[in-house]
C-alpha cells in the first residue's frame, strides 16, 4: 500500500481531475435551477486546494483534511463553500491520526450532521445531503464496497431530479425545480466517485 | 458572451481597481482586494459591513462612504463573498464600537458571514451582530423554505441603518433598527433578458422575443412564473400588487419608493415604471415621500427591473435626507 | 422590442412625467411637456438651456438644477427638439441675465435652436447665444462636412458653464468660456449591440455576435468602422488613441475621466474601461484630476460606452466641485 | 377647375396619405444610414398638418403655406422638420394671392435657396437638395409636364444612392453611406409626385 502522503497526492489530484473536468456540467446544473456558477466555485476551491497540495499533504490526516476544509471555506464562496468546507473540516476534527474504516464511516457522519447544521437542510430538499446521507447510510449498513459507493452516490444524484427543492436557490423555482439534478448532490457523487476510485487503486 | 472585459478571470479585479480609482476620495482597496473600505473611520461608530457575489454593482461597493456602509467584501460573480474576507474587513473598520453585518438572505451570504462572525473570535475585539434582509415578495414564504431573498431593498436598510450609525446609535439599537426597516420593506422584479456570468460564457437563462420572467431574482434566478409581455402598467400592477398585499399600508402612509433597474435596461424605460407605480400608489393614497430611479441593485445587464417600497415612519426621512456621501448615493456633502 | 412601455406614441410623455414626479423637489414640467424647467431660478443668472432628442438620459432633464441647466427641451426619441419648446422653455427661465443655449452639433438640433434664436424677437427680452458641442473624435473633420458630432462631452460643458454661471458671470463669458471647454474635451465610443427606437420597432442596425462599432455616435449611427470584438484594453487604446491624439496633452496636465455607459452596459464593465483609460492615461503622464464612471449620455439600451477626457485649467476644478444639485448628478447639496 | 380650397384640401390628403404609406420605407431608410427616424418625424409633421386641415386650408395661398411650413418646423424637429419647414413656408411668402405656373416655379427655386440657406448644404452632398434642386431645373427649363416632374423627383433620388454623404447624419458613415438612398431626396421626391398627382387630376 502507498504511504499516506501519497495517498493524500493521489488524493488531491483526483479530486482535482473530476471536478475540473465536470465543471462545465455542473454549472450547466446550476444555470438550470440556481445562479450558474456551481462549477466555476468548486474548481476554483479545488485548484485553491491543488496549488497548495505540496504542504497540505505534508500534514497528517487529520490536520490535512481540517486544512482542506478551511482552503475550501475561503476559496469557494456561495453556499457550497461553507457546506463542503465543514464537511472536510469536521472530518479532520473527527478522524484519528490512523483512521481505521469504522473511523472513516463514523466521522463520516458527524460531519453530514455538522453540514446539517450549518445549512439547516434535511435530507429530501434536494441537496447535497441527498447524496452525502444515503452513501453514509450504505456505509453503516456494512456495504464497503468501493464501486457500490460511487454507484450509489450517482444513483442518489439522479434521484434529486424529481425532488422538489426546499433549500437553496433552487427553492425559488418551487415545482420547476422539479425535472433537474441538484447541482451540489451531482458535485457530491463525482467527490466520493474520485475518492473511491483513488482508495480503490491502492487498496 | 458580448462584454467590454479583459479576460473572464480578471473582471472582479480590474472592477475593483478601476472603482478604488475612480472613487479614490471616498473608498480603499484592501490587500489582495478582499474588501471596499472608507477612507476616513468615525472612532466609535458602529462599523457597518456588507457585501455579497459582484454583478449586484453598485450594491454593495457603491454604498461605502459617509452615511453607509464602512466596507463591503465582494465575492466573484453571483458567488458570496469568503469569511476571510469579512475578517479582513472587520479589523480594518471596527473602531471600538463593534461590527454590524447586512447579509442578504441567500444561503451562501448568510452561512458565510455566520463562518466569519464564529471566527472572528479574538481577531476582532467588538461585538459583531447581523441584520438579514429579506425583501423580495416574489419568494412565497414557507417553514420548510430558505425564506425569501434579499434584494434591492437592501440599499434602503443600508441607508437608513448608515444615517443612524453616523449619528452614533449603538449597535443593538441599529441591528434593531435594521431589522424594523426590513420588516416594512418589500421588492418584486421582473426580467425582460437573461444575463450571462462571464465564467460561464453563456445566459444563465432564456426567455423568447415576447416573454419575461415575473419574480426574477438579482441572479437571474427564475421568480413565480414566466409570461407574456404585457404593458408597464400591468408589469407595475402585478409587482406593487403583491407588495401592498403584503405590506397592507394604510391610506395616508408615507413611503419610499425606489425603481431598481437590473443593469440593462434604460431610463427611459424606469421613469415609466415609476410613473405607472406612481399612479398605482396614488390609487391607494399611499404617499411617496422619497423616490429612486436608477439601477442600484443591479444582475449584470440583465434587462429589466424591480419595485421597492418601504414604508417610513418617525424619524425615518430625517435619516434619509441626512448627508450621504457614496460612489453610488451622495447628497448634502 | 422588449422594453417597459405601454405605447410606443406615450414612451415620451409617460417618461417626462415618471421623471418631474421623481424629482418634484428640483424640476418642473412645462406646459404641453415642451421643457422641463429648474423649480428655483435665481434672478438675473445667466439661464442655461440644453435639449435634444429624447433616449440619452440622464442627458439632458437629469442635469436640471441648481449648478447645471436651468431647462431641458426634450424631442421626441432620437429626434430635434421644435423652436417652440425652446422658446416656451426661454420664456420660462429668462431672468433677465439672457439665454444661452447648450446645442450638440447635429443639423438637426443646431437648425431648431438657430430658427428659436431667430424667432425670439420681443417675446424674451435679453439676449440669447449659443454654445455648439462637438466633441466626437470619431467623426474625422472636413471642411464640407458637418463636423463633428457633440456626445458625451456635452455634459461636462453643462457642468462647467452651469458652475460659472451660478456664480454669475455674464452672457459673453459664459459663451466664451463653454466654447473654450469644448475644444478642450474629446469623446469616442463605442458598440456592441444596436438600440431600438420604439416607434421603429426595430433596431436601428445589427452587430454579429463577435463585432463591435468602433467610433459609434450616440444614436446608434455607425462610426469609424465594424471590426471583431477586443479586449477592454484594446478597445481603450484605441478610443484614448484617437483622443489623445486630437487633445495632445502635455505631460502633468490634468484632466476629468468620463467613463460613460450606453445605457445597456452595467457597471462592473464601466469600471473595467475605467481601469484601463487610466493605465493609458498614466503612462502619457496625464493626471486624472476628476473621474466620473456611470451611464449619463446613453443611446436608449445600446450596450457600449464612450471615453471623453477634458483637460483642465486653472480654475475649471472648482468650478467642477462647486455644488450642484440635478437628478443625475449631486454633490455639495 | 375645383376651388382653391378644395384643391388646397386635396393637397393636404394626398401629402399625408404618401406620408403615412411610406413611413416605414422611409424610416428604414434612415435606419441604414441615419437614426431611424425619418419616416416617424414626416408622418408626425404632416399628420399635425391633417388635423389643422379645416383652418389651414381655409387661408389663402401663401396664409396656407407659411402655416403648413410652421406646423412642419414646429412638430417634425430632426433635421427635416426645419427643412421642409423652410420650404413650405418659403413658398408662402413668395407667392402672390393668386399664383400663376411662373410664380411657382420662381418661388420653388426661393424655397430652395432658403432651405440652402438654413442646412449650409451643397447639391451632391447626398440630401433632399439632390431632388430638390434637379426638379427645380426641370421647371425652369421648361419642362412642366406633371408625371414628368414626379419621374424626374424619383429618378434623382434614386440618383443619390452612389453618393458619399456629406451633410447630414449619413456624413458620419463616410464611404459606407455609398449604396444607399438618402431618407430625405426619397421623402421629397414622394411629395413631389403626390403634389403633381393633385395637380394633374385638376388640371
Ligand atoms: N442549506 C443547504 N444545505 C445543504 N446543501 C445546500 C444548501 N444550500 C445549497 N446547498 C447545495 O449547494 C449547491 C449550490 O452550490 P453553489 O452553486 O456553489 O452555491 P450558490 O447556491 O450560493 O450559488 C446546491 O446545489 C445544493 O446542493
Ligand atoms: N444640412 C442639410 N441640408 C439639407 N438636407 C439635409 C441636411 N441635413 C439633413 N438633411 C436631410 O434630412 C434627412 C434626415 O431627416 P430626419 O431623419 O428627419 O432628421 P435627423 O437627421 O435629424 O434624424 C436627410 O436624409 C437629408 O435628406
Ligand atoms: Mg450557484
Ligand atoms: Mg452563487
Ligand atoms: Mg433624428
Ligand atoms: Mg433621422
Amino acid at each position: 500500500m502507498t504511504n499516506s502522503v501519497e495517498l493524500r497526492q493521489k488524493l488531491v489530484a483526483a479530486v482535482l481531475q473530476v471536478v475540473e473536468s465536470h465543471a462545465e456540467e455542473l454549472t450547466s446544473l446550476d444555470q438550470a435551477i440556481g445562479d450558474g456558477d456551481h462549477g466555476i466555485n468548486m474548481k476554483r476551491g479545488f485548484e485553491a486546494v491543488a496549488a497548495d497540495a505540496a504542504s497540505l499533504t505534508a500534514k497528517p490526516w487529520p490536520e490535512f483534511l481540517k486544512a482542506v476544509g478551511m482552503t475550501l471555506v475561503m476559496k469557494v464562496g456561495g453556499a457550497s463553500g461553507p457546506l463542503f468546507g465543514t464537511l472536510f473540516m469536521t472530518l479532520g476534527k473527527e478522524l484519528p491520526l490512523e483512521p481505521s474504516q469504522d473511523d472513516l464511516v463514523k466521522a463520516f457522519r458527524a460531519a453530514i450532521v455538522a453540514v446539517q447544521g450549518r445549512g439547516k437542510a434535511e435530507p429530501g430538499q434536494k441537496t447535497m445531503l441527498d447524496v452525502l446521507i444515503p452513501v453514509a447510510e450504505q456505509l453503516e449498513g456494512g456495504n464497503r464496497d468501493l464501486d457500490a459507493l460511487a454507484a450509489k452516490g450517482h444513483a442518489a444524484a439522479e434521484a434529486t431530479k424529481p425532488i422538489k427543492a426546499i433549500r437553496g436557490r433552487a427553492s425559488f423555482l418551487g415545482d420547476r425545480s422539479i425535472g433537474h439534478m441538484d447541482p451540489g448532490a451531482r458535485s457530491s457523487a463525482l467527490l466520493i466517485e474520485a475518492v473511491a476510485g483513488v482508495l480503490k487503486e491502492v487498496a | 458572451m458580448k462584454k467590454l472585459i479583459n479576460a473572464v478571470d480578471t473582471v472582479l479585479s480590474e472592477t475593483l481597481d478601476g472603482f478604488a480609482a475612480a472613487h479614490a476620495d471616498i473608498v480603499e482597496l484592501g490587500e489582495e482586494r478582499k474588501f471596499l473600505r472608507r477612507k476616513a473611520l468615525k472612532k466609535g461608530k458602529v462599523a457597518l459591513i456588507s457585501g455579497g457575489g459582484s454583478g449586484h454593482e453598485p450594491l454593495h461597493g457603491g454604498f461605502v462612504g459617509h452615511g453607509m456602509l464602512d466596507a463591503a467584501c465582494p465575492g466573484q460573480v453571483f458567488t458570496s463573498p469568503t469569511p476571510d474576507q469579512m475578517l479582513a474587513a472587520a479589523q480594518a473598520v471596527d473602531t471600538g464600537g463593534g461590527v454590524l453585518f447586512i447579509v442578504k438572505n441567500y444561503e451562501g451570504d448568510v452561512m458565510n458571514f455566520a463562518m466569519a462572525a464564529e471566527m472572528a473570535g479574538d481577531m476582532i475585539g467588538s461585538p459583531i451582530a447581523t441584520i438579514i434582509t429579506d425583501d423580495d415578495v416574489a419568494v412565497e414564504t414557507s417553514t420548510y423554505s430558505t425564506g425569501r431573498r434579499g434584494v434591492a431593498g437592501t440599499m434602503i436598510v443600508e441607508r437608513l441603518v448608515g444615517a443612524a450609525a453616523e449619528q452614533g446609535q449603538d449597535i443593538n439599537a441599529l441591528q434593531a433598527y435594521g431589522k424594523a426597516v426590513n420588516a416594512r420593506t418589500r421588492s418584486m422584479g421582473v426580467a425582460l433578458t437573461s444575463c450571462t456570468v462571464p465564467a460561464a460564457g453563456k445566459p444563465t437563462f432564456t426567455l423568447a422575443d415576447n416573454e419575461m420572467e415575473m419574480g426574477v431574482g438579482i441572479h437571474g434566478e427564475p421568480g413565480r412564473r414566466r409570461v407574456k409581455l404585457a404593458s408597464a402598467d400591468d408589469i407595475a400592477a402585478e409587482m406593487m400588487g403583491a407588495i401592498t398585499g403584503d405590506l397592507a399600508p394604510k391610506p395616508g402612509q408615507q413611503a419610499v419608493l425606489l425603481v431598481n433597474g437590473f443593469g440593462g435596461t434604460p431610463s427611459m424605460e424606469l421613469y415609466i415604471m415609476c410613473n405607472a407605480a406612481r399612479k398605482i400608489l396614488a390609487g391607494q393614497k399611499v404617499l411617496v415621500a422619497r423616490c429612486l430611479v436608477g439601477s442600484y441593485v443591479t444582475s449584470l445587464e440583465m434587462a429589466g427591473c424591480s419595485l421597492t417600497l418601504a414604508l417610513v415612519e418617525d424619524g425615518d426621512l430625517a435619516l434619509w435626507d441626512s448627508p450621504v456621501h457614496t460612489a453610488a448615493l451622495r447628497w448634502k456633502m
